[in-house]
Order: structure tokens, then sequence, then C-alpha cells
């Protein structure tokens, strides 16, 4: 079906339902599905359900999988914006085409971020009212819960918001089905020099305004571990730097992912070209140098200088049952950054090689994220309990699935009824 | 409480008396109805060095109620609280589940609810047949004193077991002191190992106990402060071992 | 008039952070009964509405019409 | 002692408000509460109201005090009993967690009737009291026209004392036995034989300074008399005092931070380092020469065939002052050595002899046999001797006695192949300081009483084939403590030992012996052949599941039982378990069982019958004899008995205060020294005439060596069967308690079962290694019978210890059930790796727990 009626048609394809987007909207809606279930058992049994169980004498961990996640996601959303707010800042013409993706991905990934915190939640709902009615300041997840997800999540939406009053206006003129749709978001944006100004003086102050707020909002979730006297493996002042910088390279990873996919598949190929990726690639390349060093670091004093359990913990990553995760993550983070410097030196750019590494240093970050989340609840205990052990039942892997389900699900409907890659400006129409 | 001067609550543990026989650990599960896999109190059985200089050593762990307690600061909802006489209490109808006071704490003191408290008291206690003597409670022994509110606060915080998906653990038996008893630990310990009271009163028992001995509290180096302090003994070293733990995860 | 409201919406959404944050919330226990409780019930409502009021004021900067006769 | 608690009422109220008016909003945001008032919202609109009921601890050996806390009639908690001398209101792990069994659904709720083949697990038909009662009385009956004594009952440890059971065997004239052989019989036999008392070797902690805890499980496992908690509490302020403890054990757990010393002792060798010991302290002087000159028979001349040289009946000594020989009561100066003619006969003194015999038993020698050093045997025996002060005395309570303030805590010793000489050379090393008896010396029983067996044990006559099926008087076992294993044994083999008649009917009454008793195949093919089986336990055993034809269900707390002695030795007291509530499901006291049982069987009234029974074994006299005529309840009966007593409010004051306090233990009650006459009246043997007697008999009557060997006048060491067991069988398997178990009986408690949740082995971390057995591995236990060659094994998991001899590994000894389903999967019972019959027994027919084995892997 075609909602276009003047022959003129809406920019990316929006608005035309290809057989290869319903296959797959298909795939997402069946992930989510299979996550729903999981969850719903969850729900009515407890998190029995889950491989979680009571430190301690209990012999397992309180967070798991659905923490690392959280983390994994903040993290990635903290590319998105940082990237859209760059750009604006500095102008950079070149990357103008990927905004909206690294926009729109904050978004999603901090409404899974938000959704992965409630399904751990063993009382969910008074999750949502308790927060709201009673958060704490003394708690690092007064941060976490207030600035990260919900300041936060605002402040990219009116971002998301103001910087696609310029292609609504622009879609607006076509009449389509979806024609309301884009002069609601328009709301009366006609383009003219004054707008435009004043849209370039908002979005310069929405940048300096935010990235404070980021970097605050990403060391609190530092906090959230770093905080913790208690916690072997946790207790440490490099957890918010090294955690702001993982964000960074996982964010930025995904990225480049994504704005591949819709390259492939077709959508502006013209403003996503190789100089965008190679931008982009470099930008990983020199985060990726930047963690390597800081993990290198946090290794060297908890071995060197660490107290017995932060050695038993070191142990359990570099030799103990944690290794192959641990050497698995590092390992596709070398990788990922040995496919960088190659490409720099040689200065041919290959986007395939860019894909391959942004997955690689997602799947490390998952894997880092979930080092820095469990073994310093099963060896990290300060008494001398029996240590610890912990494996997440299908139950929590299908639950995750179910969120990357409605990730892509997000970005797919969005993608068909907005111009996911900026549309270029062209010039003031005469006589505006 | 009493009106006149809030009395400063604490324990003393003997570790020369001590003989890690676990009577404390039941005592507290019977009268705090907790269920499968939560102890409230845990007593260590621990080993150290080789054949034949082997020592053995026992080491309770209550909740240390600290007076900086990591588990208070992070509860992002202000369900886990200090009162004034300085027992930490977890407010049942408040927590919302996330388990953060669970990691922070560095005693491992907290136990989560994972499942419908009612069905993981270790059998199926529905049976028609003790319906009659069991007035159809579960546990049958379900102690009516924890169903109270305590404290000025007049919260819920009394006993296990009360919600599935929060977040318990010891309240040196609030429902008892409030009634002028001991925790029940305490009154069921065959060796009298345990000593609770008012560490204010100069001429309480744990005052009295605590006078000339040399003591120490757990993990002091956290600065958490602990309630608890441990006479006739020393702290774990870092190659003592546990043996004979106890049975593992709830449900499991 | 549009600049002035949008720095107002700023300023007051930023008291509004601030008060409830270090006011209402109390985040070192100033009340004495270390219950934990906030001064004021949903004191972290009115800091999120602050961080909301600050960056609505955007909006409403680019979305209010220009003033007649310009 | 009732009362309404109004806070707790409004508060009730308050909730139920909470609770059941509830919106489905409000359950939806803040889940279900739990609650007695949200179950039922009918609690909140009544008071609530809490009262306390005393009683005794049902599950464990010595009956603490225990408070019911109930609320609205329902027991919601038990609580020690303050005024209770043996726990003044602590518990142990099993006395709080008994209240999962006392609502235990798995209990046997009614009589239960078989409905498949025996020799497999039971399935069963509910039956009504009075089917069933005269089933059994039916089939008593039958059996007693052929033969009383072809009725086997067998009980568990009896709980309080045993009176209602005792009456009702000697009612039917049946057959009794216990579990005594599994536990210290021995140890018994030896001191009965040897000094008279009742009891096996436990210190006078109030006053010893120096205690040898000998395989004493402080930590888990009680004592002598006592079990866990009365001990621990004596041993802790005794401690306080300054006294030191050494520990000799293979394994230190049990012992705990608690022992000054470790003697890590070779299982089965302690016979050997007692002789050691004692040829230190004679070799070093440290002998109580008056002691054993004027109470014990060590002066008495012993001709070259061994026997005592007498003049008409009286055995005579050799008076130093007249120069000849008198009777120890002439004798003014009895001399401990020497050697005299007499009617020209050579004669020595018995001490002599003992001091001739000791000598080859030097420190150096132990040390192998013992693989212990040497000189930590001589120094403790010398720290020993030194702590004795012989010679000195102290006043206690006014009265002038001797101080010796040493003593030996040794309960289960005795059950090991040389079980019965090991402790009377323990006794007998405390004998050379003169410490039985003494101020802070070794005592056996909470007073110095003379048991009836010091006399009998010495008169055995050893008959002439046929036997009974006991085999009591038997050239076999003179001295036979009447061992359930043997006597399963002859039931497959009666010819063998000579026997004519076996036991028909198998009354069980709370034992489990396929579980509980050792060597399980040997029960399961004897059992096998019993005519009829009937089971009185609350719930189904494992032996009643396979064998027994009728289940009676009994009470656990809920039931009147008694009296138990609740003296701590130094205060003495009684009480009585008092029903905390009605009997849950058809359940009942076993009293009301055996009342009924009796009168089923027409045994019930009148002379000889079980009334009359029970005035005899209460010691009840008119006015408060039990009338012959008249069924009473068991509670007139204990009314009877407390009113005989001399409680003026009868058994009501039992019920209202619990225990009964008489007061402090008198010394002239305690201390041999100053009983009147000093020690009951009687010698003690420290040379055993009547043993050399017996051994002679048994030779001339045919037994084999294995039966006689151990009979000898002084201990005398022997290699131990086990060890002819083959070289690849390189470890000695012991068993032990663990605080959370009580024999087999608790495995299936919730409470215990998750603190002590399943069979480990334990193994010193050498030798796993050497082996490839890493901590936690799963590993085959298999055993070797050195006599008859069987193997057996069994699968458990290997925990690495530290505070085990490398040459040892240890198992608890509970778990291996079944018939509950709650117990299963918990790992098996070391039982089913011992062995029973020759070899592995001692010369009194009690069982050994010590047999070699190998461990390896188990694979995957």
């Amino acid at each position: 079906m075609s909602v276009n009626v003047s022959g003129q048609p809406l920019p990316q394809g929006i608005g035309r339902v290809t057989p290869g987007w319903l296959a797959v909207v298909g795939a997402a809606a069946a992930a989510l599905a299979v996550g729903l279930y999981a969850y719903s058992r969850e729900a009515s049994e407890g998190l029995i359900e889950t491989g979680l169980g009571d430190p301690g004498t209990g012999r397992g961990v309180a967070w798991g999988l659905y923490v690392a996640f959280v983390v994994y996601f903040v993290g990635v959303s903290f590319a998105g914006i940082t990237i859209a707010a760059l750009i604006r800042l500095f102008r950079i013409e070149r990357l103008q085409g990927i905004a909206r993706i690294a926009e729109l991905l904050t978004v999603v990934a901090l409404l899974l971020a938000a959704l992965s915190i409630l399904v751990d939640l063993g009382q969910p709902l008074r999750g949502i009212v308790n927060l709201f009615l009673y958060a704490r300041p003394q708690s690092p997840f007064f941060g976490t819960f207030t600035l990260v997800i919900s300041g936060y999540l605002f402040a990219s939406i009116v971002y998301l918001y103001l910087d696609g009053r310029h292609d609504a206006a622009i879609c607006a003129r076509v009449p389509s089905r979806l024609q309301w749709f884009h002069r609601l978001w328009a709301a009366g944006y006609r383009d003219t020099p004054a707008e435009r100004e004043r849209h370039r003086r908002t979005t310069v102050w929405l940048a300096i305004a935010i990235i404070p707020l980021l970097v605050v909002a990403h060391s609190t979730l530092g906090f959230v571990f770093g905080l913790q006297v208690g916690r072997p493996g946790w207790y440490s002042a490099l957890q918010a730097p090294a955690f702001v910088v993982l964000a960074g390279v996982s964010g930025l990873g995904l990225l480049i992912v994504i704005a591949a996919f819709m390259r492939r598949v077709g959508v502006a190929r013209e403003r996503l070209d190789e100089a965008v990726f190679s931008l982009l690639g470099r930008f990983l390349m020199v985060l990726l140098i930047a963690y390597l060093y800081f993990m290198v670091a946090e290794l060297l004093t908890s071995t060197y200088a660490g107290s017995h359990h932060e050695q038993l913990i070191t142990q359990a990553l570099l030799s103990g049952e944690y290794s192959t995760i641990f050497w698995a993550s590092v390992g596709l983070l070398v990788l990922a950054l040995g496919l960088m410097v190659w490409q720099a030196v040689t200065h041919r750019w290959s986007i395939a090689a860019l894909v391959a590494a942004g997955l690689f240093v997602n799947v490390a970050a998952v894997g880092k994220r979930y080092l820095i989340v469990v073994p310093s609840q099963t060896q990290g205990q300060l008494l001398p309990y029996v240590p610890g052990s912990y494996a997440p039942t299908l139950g929590e892997y299908a639950v995750v699935v179910g969120l990357f389900g409605l990730g892509v699900l997000l970005f797919a409907l969005f993608m068909k009824v907005f111009p996911i890659v900026e549309l270029p400006e062209e010039e003031v129409p005469a006589g505006a | 409480m009493t009106a006149v001067a809030t009395p400063k609550f604490g324990m003393v543990v003997d570790l020369e008396r001590c003989q890690g026989c676990r009577a404390c650990v039941e005592a507290c599960k019977v009268e705090n109805n907790t269920s499968q896999g939560v102890f409230w109190m845990h007593v260590f059985r621990l080993e150290e060095g080789e054949y034949p200089e082997t020592q053995i050593s026992f080491l309770p762990r209550p909740c240390q109620h600290c007076d900086n307690a990591p588990c208070v600061k992070v509860c992002p909802v202000g369900a886990r609280y200090k009162r004034i006489d300085g027992l930490v209490l977890t407010d049942y109808e408040r927590c919302i589940g996330c388990r953060y006071c669970v990691v922070a704490c560095p005693y491992g003191v907290n136990y989560f609810n994972w499942k419908q408290p009612a069905q993981n008291y270790y059998m199926d206690w529905s049976d028609p047949d003790i319906q009659p003597a069991s007035g159809g409670a579960v546990p049958p022994y379900r102690n009516p004193d924890l169903d109270g509110r305590y404290g000025s606060e007049q919260k819920r915080v009394a006993g296990g077991g009360h919600f599935r998906g929060i977040v318990e653990k010891c309240t040196f038996c609030v429902q008892r002191i409030e009634k002028g008893l001991q925790p029940a630990c305490v009154t069921v310990c065959p060796v009298q190992a345990l000593v609770f009271g008012d560490l204010e009163d100069q001429e309480s028992p744990v005052s009295t106990y605590l006078r000339g001995k040399q003591s120490f509290r757990l993990l002091e180096e956290t600065g958490t402060e602990p309630r608890v302090h441990y006479i006739g003994g020393r702290p774990p070293g870092t190659d003592v071992r546990e043996i004979e733990p106890l049975q593992g995860r709830a449900g499991t | 008039m549009r600049n002035v409201l949008t720095v107002l919406m700023v300023v007051v959404g930023f008291a509004l952070q601030g008060i409830s944050y270090f006011v209402l919330a109390d985040p070192w226990v100033t009340t004495g009964i270390p219950s934990g409780e906030p001064r004021l019930i949903a004191a972290p409502t009115l800091f999120i509405a602050g961080v909301v009021l600050v960056f609505l004021a955007a909006v409403l900067y680019e979305l209010l019409p220009e003033r007649r006769g310009r | 002692m009732a009362r309404i608690t109004r806070r707790r009422f409004l508060q009730g109220s308050a909730l139920a408000g909470a609770a059941v008016g509830a919106t489905a909003g409000q359950r939806l945001l803040f889940g279900e509460l739990e609650s007695v008032i949200a179950a039922h919202p009918a609690l909140a609109a009544t008071p609530i109201v809490e009262d306390f009921v005393p009683t005794t601890c049902w599950i464990g050996k010595q009956d603490c005090g225990i408070l019911a806390r109930r609320i609205d009639g329902r027991v919601i908690n038990l609580e020690g009993q303050p005024e209770h001398p043996l726990n003044v209101g602590t518990l142990c792990p099993k006395g709080m967690a008994q209240i999962t069994a006392l609502y235990d659904p798995n209990r046997v709720k009614t009589p239960l009737i078989r409905t498949n083949a025996k020799g497999q697990s039971g399935t069963w038909r509910r039956a009504s009291w009075k089917e069933a009662l005269e089933l059994v009385a039916a089939r008593i009956e039958e059996t007693r026209q052929k033969d009383p004594k072809l009725v086997l009952w067998q009980k568990g440890r009896s709980k309080a004392k045993s009176f209602y059971d005792d009456a009702f065997v000697n009612s039917l004239g049946a057959t009794k036995l216990g579990h005594g052989t599994y536990c210290s019989d021995a140890g018994y036999r030896a001191l009965e034989y040897t000094i008279g008392l009742t009891g096996v070797l436990h210190p006078d902690f109030r006053e010893t300074r120096y205690l040898l805890s000998w395989g004493w499980n402080i930590t888990n496992g009680g004592g002598n008399k006592f079990c866990w908690i009365t001990w621990p509490r004596q041993m802790l302020e005794a401690r306080e005092r300054g006294m030191k403890i050494v520990q000799i054990d293979p394994r230190l757990r049990g012992a705990g931070p608690f022992a000054d010393r470790w003697l890590p002792i070779r299982p089965g060798t302690d016979l050997a380092l007692a002789l050691a010991f004692s040829n230190v302290l004679v070799a070093e002087g440290y002998v109580d020469g008056e002691y054993l000159a004027r109470y014990t028979n060590a002066a008495t001349l012993v001709k070259n065939d061994g026997t005592l040289v007498r003049v008409d009946g009286v055995p005579q000594v050799w008076d130093a002052a007249a120069g000849g020989p008198a009777s120890l009561e002439a004798a003014s100066q009895p001399a401990l050595d020497g050697a005299y003619t007499v009617d020209g006969m050579p004669v020595r003194p018995a001490f002599e002899l003992y001091r001739e015999q000791i000598a080859s038993y030097t420190p150096e020698w132990a040390a192998d046999v013992c693989g212990l050093a040497a000189d930590e045997i001589r120094r403790v025996a010398i720290e020993f001797g030194q702590n004795a002060r012989i010679g000195s005395t102290t006043v206690v309570g006014g009265v002038r006695v001797p101080y010796r303030p040493v003593g030996i805590a040794a309960y289960h010793m005795s059950q090991q192949e040389l079980g019965f000489q090991a402790v009377r050379a323990m006794l007998m090393m405390t004998m050379l300081v003169g410490a039985p008896g003494a101020v802070g010396g070794q005592m056996a029983d909470t007073s110095w009483k003379i048991d009836k067996n010091y006399t009998e044990l010495d008169e055995v006559e050893v008959k002439d084939p046929p036997y009974g099926y006991t085999l009591k008087a038997s050239r076999y076992f003179p001295i036979n403590s009447g061992f359930p294993g043997m006597v399963a044994k002859v039931m497959l083999d009666p010819e063998r030992y000579a026997v004519e008649k076996l036991p028909e009917v198998l009354i069980t009454h709370y034992v489990n012996p396929l579980v509980s008793f050792l060597s399980r195949r040997e029960f399961i093919e004897s059992y096998a052949k019993f005519k009829f089986v009937a089971d009185i336990s609350p719930w189904l055993s494992e032996t009643a599941d396979y064998f027994a034809d009728v289940v009676l269900p009994a009470a656990t707390l809920e039931k009147y039982e008694g009296p138990s002695s609740a003296n701590d030795q130094y205060t003495d007291a009684v009480a009585l378990r008092v029903p905390v509530m009605a009997p849950l499901f058809e359940s009942r006291g076993e009293i009301d069982i055996y009342l009924d049982l009796t009168e089923a069987a027409g045994v019930l009234y009148g002379e000889g019958g079980y009334l009359d029974e029970l005035n005899k074994s209460l010691k009840l006299e008119p006015p408060h004899a039990l009338p012959l005529d008249k069924k009473p309840t068991p509670r007139e009966i204990f009314d009877h008995w407390a009113l005989a007593q001399g409680i003026e409010q009868g058994v009501a004051h039992f019920e209202t205060k619990g225990v009964y306090v008489k007061g402090p233990m008198k010394p002239a009650k305690r201390y041999g020294y100053v009983t009147d006459p000093p020690f009951g009246g009687v010698l003690h043997r420290f040379y055993g005439e009547s043993l050399l007697r017996y051994r002679n008999a048994m030779q001339a009557k045919g037994a084999e060596e294995v039966y006689w060997r151990d009979y000898t006048p002084f201990p005398t060491w022997r290699s131990l069967t086990v060890d002819a067991s083959p070289a690849d069988y390189d470890l000695y398997l012991i068993s032990y308690k663990l605080i959370e178990h009580k024999q087999s009986r608790t495995g299936f408690i919730p409470l215990l079962a998750e603190l002590a949740p399943r069979q480990r082995l334990d193994i010193n971390p050498r030798t796993a290694r050497a082996k490839g057995i890493a901590d936690g591995d799963e590993v085959w236990v298999e055993s070797q019978n050195a006599v008859t060659g069987e193997t057996r094994r069994v699968r458990t998991r290997a925990s690495y210890t530290e505070a085990i001899r490398p040459d040892t590994v240890g198992m608890p000894n509970h778990f291996g059930l079944w018939a509950d389903p709650r117990a299963r999967e918990r790992g098996p019972s070391p039982n089913e790796i011992y062995y029973m019959g020759e070899g592995y027994m001692t010369n009194t027919a009690d069982q050994s727990f010590l047999v070699k084995v190998r461990v390896a892997r188990a694979e995957r």
C-alpha cells in the first residue's frame, strides 16, 4: 500500500511497508512476546524464576543479568545524546545525517534501561509509586532514578523533538495519511531564517545544558557500585570514569551498526557515506584506547595494591571461574581496536569492518558490565562465607531478548513515520 | 519505647563460650517465622591451620545494626531505617525489593523473599489434618506478635515472611524487646554466649560484660560502626575456611 | 516577553531541583528522626519536575510565536 | 497462666482492617500480606489468649525443661524452662526445631495395617484403634501360649524413666532388647563390674582441674547421663576456673576450640594408650596406695593359676604388720607388692602382678600402636599424676573428702572391639591415683548407688547349650548386654549358636534397626522371619516400612510421660512431660497404648498384671499404689507417683511449675569416699578374678578364641581385627554425632535438615589430594570385613578438614532414611558399611563402630 497521493513521495520510504521491513518487525515482535511471557512467569511466581539468590549463606548473587543490562543500556544512551550534542555544538555538518539516529538511540536505550530496572524489582508497582514519593538523595540510586531515567530521558525527547521540527515541516508539505502527524510535530515551523537562527540558539544552549547533566548522571550510575565499601571490586575511584568511557565505546559501536544497517536498507545512502563512518571509527578508536588504559590501571592496582578480597576477585577474573567471560571480552575489545588501528593507518575505512568492530565492542561491553556486577558478590564476601555462584536462567535471557525486541520494534516503527536520517537543509524558499 | 532516656541497644558475643551449636539460628527462625533458606542469625564454623596445628572457631553473625549502616544509606525509598534506639529495621510496606541493601551490606545479613513466603516453609502445611491444631496458620507456629506495628513510627517491621519480593533481616527481635524480653537468640543460647542490652546504661549486662575486656567489631575498617561487639577472640583471618555451611538458597 | 518567560522557567526549574534536593528530600537527615523519611512526601517528584521545567523552557522558547509587529 | 494482651488485640483488629479490607488495587500495588490475621480475619475479632505449658523436651536424651508458648491453645514456640537445672531456660537446636516435628503432616495419623507383602516398602490401610489393638493383642497371646519369651520387645532409647515399658514386658513375660549395645553398654558393664556404679565415665566438673576428654564430642554429642546442654555448660565454667582439657580423639572438630592439647589417637587403640598412661603413673610413683589397699582388691593375694587366696571363702591379703595372710578387714598393713608363700604356695598381691604386666606397656610401645608421640603420652600422664594431688583432702558441704581433681570423660568409647577392657583400663588409670569417688575425681553417675550388676556380673554361671536366642549366660557372652545384632545373627543361623527357640512376635517401640543399628543386611534377612511385627512410633520408620504388620501412631509432646531426672549432678530435681495440647491426628501417648494393649491381651488387671507391674516399677506402695482392678489414665498414674514422692499437689505441681527441685546433692550421696559405708560397701575390682573364671569356663565348653580372648583379669592389649584387612583398605572409618541430629530420628525434620542437609565424608586434604579427590567430590567409601572378606560401599561427598588424622575418615551417623519423602537424597548412613558379629563386637556382645575402608572418587 502507499500513502502517497500526489506522486511526490515522502523521503526515506516513510509510510511504505516493504516485506523486508515486515520481516524485521515480525522478528522483533516475536522476541518481545517471548520476553513478555518470561516476565509474566516472574510476576506470578516471584524472582525465584531467576538464577539470583541471597549472597552469604545463600551462596548466590542479588544483582545479576538485569542489572548488568541496566548499566549497558544507560551506557548506550550516553553515546547517542553526546554525539547529537557535539554535532550541534560544533556544527559538524558531515555528521548531521546520523544525529537523529543518535537521539533516537538515546531515547530507546533509556526506555529499555528503565524497563530492566523494573523487571529486577521484587515489587515493581511499589517501585514506581514509592520512588516518586520517597526517593532519597542519600542513595546513589536517587541519581540513577531522577537524573538518568527521568530528567535525562525527558531532555533527550525534547532534543529529538526540536531537531525534528525542520524535517517535520518538510514532510508536512507532502499530503499523506501521516500529514497530520508531521504538521503536529512541525508545530508551525516554516523554516524561516529567523526560526533557523532561533533553533540554532536553543540547540546550543540545550547542548550546553545537557552535557554536564550527562556526566553527572553517568557518574552517579558509577557511584551505585563505586561507593560500596563492603564490596571489593566495586569500591574504586576509577568506577565512574571507566563507566563513562565504556558507555561511549558501546554507544558509538551500536550507532555505527544501526547507521550501517540504515544505509544497507537504502535509507539516504547519500547522507550516510564512508566519510561519516570513518569519522565515527576514529572516534571509537580513541575511546577504546582510553578504556583499555583504565582497565589495565584498575587491574594493576587490584593485583598489586589490592586487599585480600580484591585479589580473590581479580584472580577469579584472570584465571578463575570468570576467566572465560573476561578474556573473551578483552579479546573482542582488542580485536576491535586492532581493526580500527589497521584502518586508520591504511586510511581505508571499510563499513563492514566497522560494523564488526561495533558488534564486538557491544558484546564485550555486556560482558564487562556482567563482570562488574557479579564476581564481587560471589568471591567478594568480606566474611568467610563459602564462595557463591550464579547462572542466569532461561527466563532472564528471554526477558533481555524481549527488551532488545522492543528496541528494534521502536526503531522500525519510527523509521516508517519520520525521516530517521536528518534531511539536508535546502535553500530558504524564496519569499518566505 | 519508654519516653525516658532512649536506650542504645547492642549485643556482646562471647567467642570463648560459643560452641557453634546454632540453637540461636533455630530460635530465630521459629520466633520470627523466617522462611526456608533464610538465616537472620548465622553461626560460622571456621577452620584454620594445618593438621595437627588445626584451630576451630565459631562466629555468630546477627545483623550488626550499624550506626553508620550502608544498607540505610543506599535504600532508595527509606524502607531501611535506623531507629533512635539503634535498631536498623525494614518497613515491609515500603520496601520495593531492589536489593540494593543486600549488595551494600558487607556482612551479608539481608534476605530477599524470592517466592511467596507461604509456599516456602519447607513443606505443605495446608494438610487438612493439621488445620485444627495450626489454626490454618502457615507455618503452624506463626507468631501473632509479628503482625503488630512497632516503635514511634508504628511501622510493620517485626518478623519475616510478610510479603513476596521484599528484603527482610534480623530485627534484634523488636517484638520481644518492646515487651521487655531479650532477643530469641540470646534467650536460647545454652552457654550464654550472647548478651543483649543497653550500651548506654553502665549497669546493663552488655556494659558490664564489655568493661575491661578486649573486644572487637566485625569489619571495623569499613567504618560501619557496628553495634555488635565480640570478646574472647579475634576477627576472622584471611585464611579461615567455613566448614559445615548451612543449606543454600531458598526453594532450591 | 518570551525570553523572560524562558529564563523564568529555567530559574524556577533549577530552584525547584535545589530546594527539593537539599531541603525537602533532606539528604543529611537534619530532622533528627533517623527514619529516613523525606521532609515532604513526593519531594523527588518535585526534583524531576524541576528538571522537566528547565528543558520545557527550550520548547517554549521555540514554539512561542514572535511578538507581533516586528 | 493465660492472659489477654490487649495491645496485640488492638493491633490485631487494626491489622485485620488493613489486610481484610485491602482493595484489589492495594494488593496489586503492595502484594499479598502474609499474616495470621490475613489468613484468619476471625482471629482479629477475638482477643489473643496467650499461655505457657511447662513440659519436657521430647527429641533429645535428657528431657530438658520446656515452656510451650500457646496462642489460643495453639503451640507456637517451645522455650527453655528457667527453673529446670539441666537447661536453665535454654534449648539446643533440636529442642528448638521439634515444633516442626510436632506439627509434621507426615506423622503417622491413624493406626495402619499392612496390605502388601513384607520385605518391601509398605502399602497400608487406615484402621481403627480397636481393630489394630485387638489384632496385635491376639498375635501376642497366640505366641505367649507357646512361650512368652518368644515375644520380643525392642525399644530405642527410652524417653524418661522406662517404667511403663518395663512393666509391659514384665506383665507379658516377654524378652526385652534395648539400644545400649549400640551406645555404651560395654562401658556400663565395665563400671558396674569394677566399681559397682551404673554409668560410664564423667568428671566432677565443679572441682576438677585436669580432664582427659577421651573421644568426648564436646560441642556435638553430650555424654554420659546428659545430652548436649548440661555438660558443655559445666565444662565452660570449669575452664573459666582454670581446668585444662586434653582431647584424645582422631577428630578435633567435636572438641572445637576448647582443647588445650590434642592427642589425635589412631582409632581403636584407646586401650593401649590407657595402659601406657598407667605405665607412666606406676613408674613415676603416682599411686594412691591407701585407696588401692583399702578400697580395691589390689592387695588381694593371687595364686599362680590366677585365682585368689581364700580362707573360708574370704579373700586374703598379706598383712605386712603381722607378716602373714589376713582378711582385708583384719589386716592393719595390707601389702601391695612383694612375693609371699601361703600354705607352701607362691602368692603375690594382685598389684604386684599388675605392676609386672604394665611394665611392658611403655609410652614408646604405645606411640607406635596409637600413632602418637611417646613424650606427649608421658607428659600427659605426668600432668595427670601431678594434678591428682594424691594424699590431699578438701572440705565440701562441711565434710572432709579426699581431693583428686583429675577425671576422664569417655562415653561412647566403649563401642569398639576392645571397649569393655578399654573403659576398664581408663577407670583403673584413675584408680591408680585414687580418683574414683573423690572430690574433683572420677564420677560415673549423679549419685553413688551400687548396681545389682556389681554382684551379678561376678557370679555368672556359664551354661551348657541349648541357649536362649539372646545368648544370656552362654559360652559366647558370659557378660551379655543383650545385643539385637547378635539376635539377628542367631536367627539366621541358630545351630551355630546352639539356639533352639527363635522369637516369633516383634514389637518395635520407636526404634529403627534397619537404619540406626549397624549392618542392615542381617536385619533385613532376620526380620523377615518374624511371624508378626507391630510398631509403635510417631513416624513410619524404615523398619516398619519393610516389616511392620501394624503401626500404632504414638504422640510426641502431646502426652504425659516421665518421670525424668532433672539432676545435673549437683542439684537434685525431677520433671514430667505434660501434654502441650490434645494428641494430634489419632495419635496417642504410649502409656495409653500399653494400657489398652494389655487390657486387650487380658494382662492388665490383677496380680502380675500390667497395673501390678506399674506399681512395682514405680515403687508405688499403698496408699499410693494403683488399684489393680481399675484402668487409670496416665495422669492418674503420675498423680499416684507424685503423691508417693511426697509432692502435695501431686501431678498438678508439674502441670503448673514443671520441675520439682529437691535441692543440692549432699557430698555423702555423691562422693564414694564419704558414703556410708564408703563406696557403698563394695570392694573395687582392680583384679578381675571372675573374668579369668569365665575365660576358663568358655574354653572348657568349647567356645572359640574370638569369644574368650578378652576375658582377662587385667586389661590386656592385642592387635585389632580390622587391621587384618588388606593393605589397600588404608583408612579407618569412624562415625560421630552432629548437634543438629538425633540418631536416625531427625533427618526429616525440616528445620534441622536445613542446618545439616546431607551426609559427608570428613577427610584430611593431604590424604584426599593423594587420591585425587577434590573438596566436594562424590566418592565411594568401601569397607572390608577382615573376618569374612565381605565388602560394602556407600557413595557420599568428600569434605576437606584439617581436623582429622590423615589415616582416618569420618561420617556423621545420621541420614540414610527413605520412608519420609523429605529425608531422601541426603546421602547414606555409615551404618550401612559397618559389620556385625565376631571381630566387630566386644566380648560383652556390644557393637564396634570401626572398619577399614578405601576411598575413591566416584565416576560422574
